[in-house]
């Protein structure tokens, strides 16, 4: 056991600071669900890309830094603490990316590949369905093969980035009559082209960060799917494991957040109660408990180590973690925590509580981790 | 000792759901929410034509003479409706604060606001915003320590959005003079003080009226959405986290009642006890919009469901009127305040009682 | 609405608080769940007989006050007041006698009210079995009627106050392989009649709280069967309703530890971190939110209403309030919390911290309230 | 950055934990608490013959000259067994701390520990009472900042039960003069402070292995347990508390291990750490002790399941070598100290990478 960085990783760390203290734009973009918003997040992508900062953990072979999970880990830290823009691209980098490297032919990774890792093509995820939430297997919209295409048919729903994007991934269920998991395939979508109608869903913060898709006779070429006919679930769990892992949630993002939940405390303590400070105590060991745990996996993946239900804890802890810190942030604003657009200088606290909302309910809701850990981590008999 | 509400009261807090039932539906809160604006001039007008703006005003200032008791359902009602415009704050607030003003101006709009031709909005010092100044035809101000009451068109105002869609926050500048005092800083204090108390209460019981409607809206989703072939509403994970928002509930509601019941009071127990319904008022409505929304999955984060119009209303009434730090100092004031005496029953026995046994 | 006593209440309040000033025992005396503090208690139940404090809210032609529930709490609220020893005679106030008075005959009454309420007999429940605890139909003990006896054979556990009580009301099997919830019937037995064995299950706290009951061909007149045969688990479900309800868990108890607790921290507030007072105000809070839910429940009941599934909601707050009251305690104390016994002029905090933890688990766990307060407040459908 | 034990690390501990699952189970810890002892000499002299009483201690001290990385998971598999023998107060606290004086006596009782002849206790100022006294043949006190060690039949002491059977706590005077220091202020002080840290953090670990041992314990029952015809772990309300009692677990257990780690570091952020690992652990401990009570039903509430000396155990190091008030103030302090900085990092980067960059 050894936790101190390489003069390797100190460098490295320095490397990215220095740049994103160049790169970052000096004022808070709009949010990405905004058009406006989208429009400079895209350009940000496109500034990440040209300094080599935009997919650094994908291979030197694909246009990324082929970075380590540890390096990965430092790159994320800068980027929070330089407090650079969200990623706008964060289903390519993290979903669809690897997800491509693994299934796709080598005439998809050309196509697609550099695309993504520019900014000039970013990415929606279309899985889910009216009735197929977090049962997925549920999916009905029907890919029927005439010729060279897919004929598309069918209503996608929490489909986020899909109201600005190019590109969406789609699960689609090839096989007619098919049941459940068997018969799907996963297919890679123009979002422009006929027959496909994007209507945003306005979020609880009143962002467009969701859209429903509808399907009409969208025809999609057969050389747009992943994988084989009727291998889409298998494609879609092989993701999920990206989403769900190591890989969605970096421990910086929570680390900065408690940081700057200590100096609102320290801005306001005189006139708070002083049990408040026991919750942000409580942030800032979260988020270190929360920033350890994910170095040990690192560790132990680069040691040749895989992750396993262990990562449905992740999930839990860090959405449970942080909506906590959240709702320390809205006591210590007190009146102030209503206000839609925060004070002079402040962190948008409320935004952020809104978007924690989210967390026990995306990538695998909170109840479904629970079984997961219960069965596969302590080994109960399914229901 | 009577713990039940009065035929009459259920009634009243009948009539005022029924129209709210009626007239601010999810589709109607979703409109107005659309056109950008913040109250809805028919549902104001069908409300002040049921005749409750004067509902805590003596008989003798032409209101109805009635009490806190006699309220409380129907702040509750408002709550569970999310009700945009401001029943609550004019006939539980600001129209006991004028009627309780010995001056001619006090009373002239008084008597405007009973109408329901005017809406007067408070700058009371507990809030560093007005909430609806806007839309108020004329203000209530403090400045060292005295009551000014000045007409819309004599302030300048600086007015920000609310996260809830229905609410506007207002910083509120004024030239105030002698000219404009309506009560004196011997005077003001008090009131100011029991309107708080009032506004404290019935804050709490629109959040009750939250965390209700918020259970009800998961209820009804969980009992018909499917998801592996059964009704989610069967599986024990999503009854357990209800369950568990409606303890919350059954253990905020009588604190409420209880508080309003014993605001004439006016001691440390009945302060503790408003502090306490509102903080267990609004940590029963945030976990209840909390789980609503969680029951609900990615539908329950989207506008497609109405559980945002009450998660954002509690987040904004649990800021309003004292934050959590201002009530629970009041509560372990109290809880510390005698230890050894009977102030840890529920109910204080009357004094004669606790003379003969000391 | 009306929140104050009458002067009759008050009037009964200081009648309560002067006897028990001149009753109550000047030292705690040693837990009823050992041989010598058993016999203690029984004199005391013996002294509150004398003053007719014992049955209060019995009718008074069984010997009682005939308080009504209001009565019965300020009742409670002075015995906790004045740190009177806890009841022994709980299960023959709460649970038996009540059920003798619905179900039990002329005679039944006749011999066996008089000499619970005098304390002479003390009574323990027999319920649960092995294979029998939250799943109680799942009963195996046999009763075969051989002439006037009913012959008992089985293993009965969990049974509180066994170990040193004269009597047991024992929920058995009476018609041979019968299944679930038919066939049962609720017998009184003498716990001194050959082929009762009865062995102490030392709890948490080391005492020998429960027992179980090994019945050998034990031998009960079917004179003692309460209710007809057959009707066991209708009596037995009308028996936890009085103890799920209203009656087992007075408010006044959590009041008095809710006002210890806050004379605790004023003791320790010096060295303590603040944010522990937080603890203390919701303790407070709890104990008056509990008091007045209490409060409210009585004045409907006396009106005529009855109380139902919302009895659950009692046994969540409670049993929850209770471990985080104790656990309140616990941390003001810090080093001095693991003491056996506690300090002098201490409460014995710990105890009552050992003690709460059996709050989710008897009377129902705290599972199963939560499927009945979804399924019969909620209206959410069986599983 | 290497988060993984070495192969000889977890060697280590598998030998103890080896010894413990046989001669440490229920039933012994039930033999031994019905004798009314507190330790099992038969047990100790096994423990002693691992040689690792000297694992913290310097090689030119006699020892193994390894570090508190080496130590952790003993401390942890201690813990799982609810051992009652002081392995982890020897070899982990008190040895090292004898190792660190410099003086002819200390080096005479330090060889006699060694050797496993003699257990010495240690009053440490931030616990009141001395745990072990009872048998400990010699004790270190501290007077006037000055320590002291004498052996036991020079001191005095009032013994007190714990509700942890295999645990007494005594207070001890003893007349301490010039003879009996064997270490000045200046030098006793640091000690004492990395002595605190070695047992927080060794606490934690024990807590760690008491929150493990009862989830295992639950979920041994829960799938064996049938009730309304079908195991109790298939419900989906105990699954779900014991995957809530194990996020716990998941999250404490890298924080106890880093703050091992980086004792040596004795800084605010390693201080930090280790009332971190403590806090966690111990609330870890009492989660999993409770919830294990509540699945177990009125079985776990008996003697009949060994979960309840995993309660007492985590309740009585839950208040030993600084309660939560300490701790929490400590991370506190350091969560607030400089919060423009680094500090929200979880490891600190060189200083040189720092200063470039500043």
């Amino acid at each position: 056991m050894q936790l101190s960085f390489t003069p390797e990783q100190d460098a490295f760390r320095l490397e990215v600071r220095q740049w994103l203290q160049n790169h970052v734009p000096q004022t808070r973009l709009p949010s990405f669900d905004t058009e406006a918003g989208f429009a400079l997040h895209r350009e940000w992508e496109r500034t990440l890309a040209k300094g080599n900062f935009g997919m650094v953990t994908w291979p030197k072979d694909y246009g990324g830094r082929g970075l380590n999970l540890i390096e990965w880990l430092i790159f994320e830290e800068e980027y929070y603490r330089a407090g650079a823009p969200g990623r706008v691209n964060q289903n390519g980098i993290f979903l669809l990316g690897p997800t491509l490297m693994e299934f796709g032919t080598d005439a998809q990774k050309a196509r697609f590949l550099p695309a993504m890792a520019s900014g000039d093509e970013i990415w929606a995820q279309a899985w889910s369905e009216p009735q197929a939430g977090s049962d997925l297997a549920a999916v009905a919209t029907t890919a029927v093969r005439d010729g060279d295409h897919y004929v598309l048919n069918g209503h996608k729903i929490w489909s986020s980035r899909a109201v600005f994007a190019d590109w969406a991934f789609v699960l689609v269920r090839t096989e007619a009559g098919s049941q459940r998991h068997k018969g799907l395939s996963l297919v890679l979508m123009d979002l422009k082209i006929e027959g496909v109608t994007v209507n945003p869903i306005p979020q609880i913060d009143g962002e467009a960060g969701f859209a429903e898709i509808f399907l009409e006779n969208a025809r999609v070429p057969v050389a747009n799917r992943l994988g084989d006919e009727g291998q889409g679930w298998h494609v879609c769990m092989a993701t999920a494991g990206f989403e769900r892992g190591l890989m969605l949630r970096s421990p910086a993002r929570y680390q900065e957040a408690a940081r700057k939940l200590s100096a609102l405390y320290l801005e306001h303590q005189d006139r708070l109660d002083p049990a408040i400070g026991r919750d942000v105590a409580q942030a800032w060991m979260n988020a270190q408990a929360y920033a350890l745990s994910i170095y040990s996996t690192a560790c132990r993946l680069q040691a040749g180590g895989s992750i396993g239900a262990e990562a449905s804890c992740n999930k839990i802890f860090w959405s449970e973690m942080d909506i906590a810190l959240h709702q320390t942030a809205l006591a210590i604003l007190g009146p102030y925590a209503e206000l839609a657009e925060p004070m002079a200088n402040n962190h948008d606290w409320l935004g952020g509580y809104l978007f924690s909302l989210a967390g026990p309910i995306y990538a695998g809701s909170n109840e479904i981790q629970r079984n997961i850990i219960a069965e596969r981590v302590l080994g109960m008999p399914r229901g | 000792m009577d713990f039940a509400f009065a035929e009459e009261q259920r009634a009243i807090a009948e009539v005022v759901s029924s129209l709210l039932t009626d007239q601010c539906t999810g589709a109607d809160l979703r409109r107005l929410m659309d056109s950008g604006q913040t109250h809805d001039a028919a549902r104001w007008n069908a409300l002040m034509e049921l005749g409750l703006s004067g509902i805590l005003v003596p008989e003798d200032k032409g209101g109805l003479g009635l009490s806190e008791t006699d309220f409380v359902l129907v702040a509750r009602a408002c709550g569970h409706a999310a009700l945009p415009e401001p029943l609550v704050e004019q006939a539980g607030v600001v129209i006991p604060l004028l009627a309780a003003l010995d001056h001619p101006r006090a009373e002239e709009w008084l008597q405007k606001a009973l109408a329901g031709e005017a809406v007067i909005a408070l700058a009371h010092p507990v809030n560093p915003f007005v909430c609806g100044a806007e839309n108020a035809d004329a203000l209530l101000l403090v400045q060292d320590g005295q009551l000014h009451l000045v007409a819309r068109n004599q302030v300048q105002m600086d007015t920000h959005a609310s996260i809830d869609p229905f609410r506007r926050l207002s910083t509120v500048t004024a030239t105030l003079t002698a000219e404009t005092v309506v009560a004196e800083a011997s005077v003001c204090a008090p009131l100011l003080a029991q309107t708080l108390e009032r506004a404290t209460v019935f804050a709490a019981a629109q959040c009750l009226g939250l965390a209700e409607r918020s259970v009800e809206l998961a209820v009804a989703y969980a009992n018909e959405r499917t998801q592996f072939g059964k009704p989610i509403g069967t599986y024990q994970a999503v009854k357990h986290l209800l369950a568990t928002a409606q303890v919350k509930i059954e253990f905020a509601r009588p604190v409420i009642y209880a508080a309003a019941a014993e605001i004439g009071a006016n001691n440390a127990l009945s302060r503790a006890r408003a502090s306490h319904a509102k903080l267990a008022a609004v940590e029963a409505a945030s976990l209840a919009a909390r789980t609503s929304i969680q029951v609900h999955g990615a539908m329950g984060y989207s506008w497609e469901v109405d559980v945002h119009f009450l998660l954002k209303r509690g987040l904004a009434l649990g800021g309003s009127w004292g934050d959590e730090t201002f009530h629970r100092a009041r509560v372990l004031a109290c809880a510390l305040s005698s230890p050894a005496a009977d102030s840890g029953f529920a109910f204080t026995a009357s004094k004669d009682t606790l003379a003969h046994a000391a």
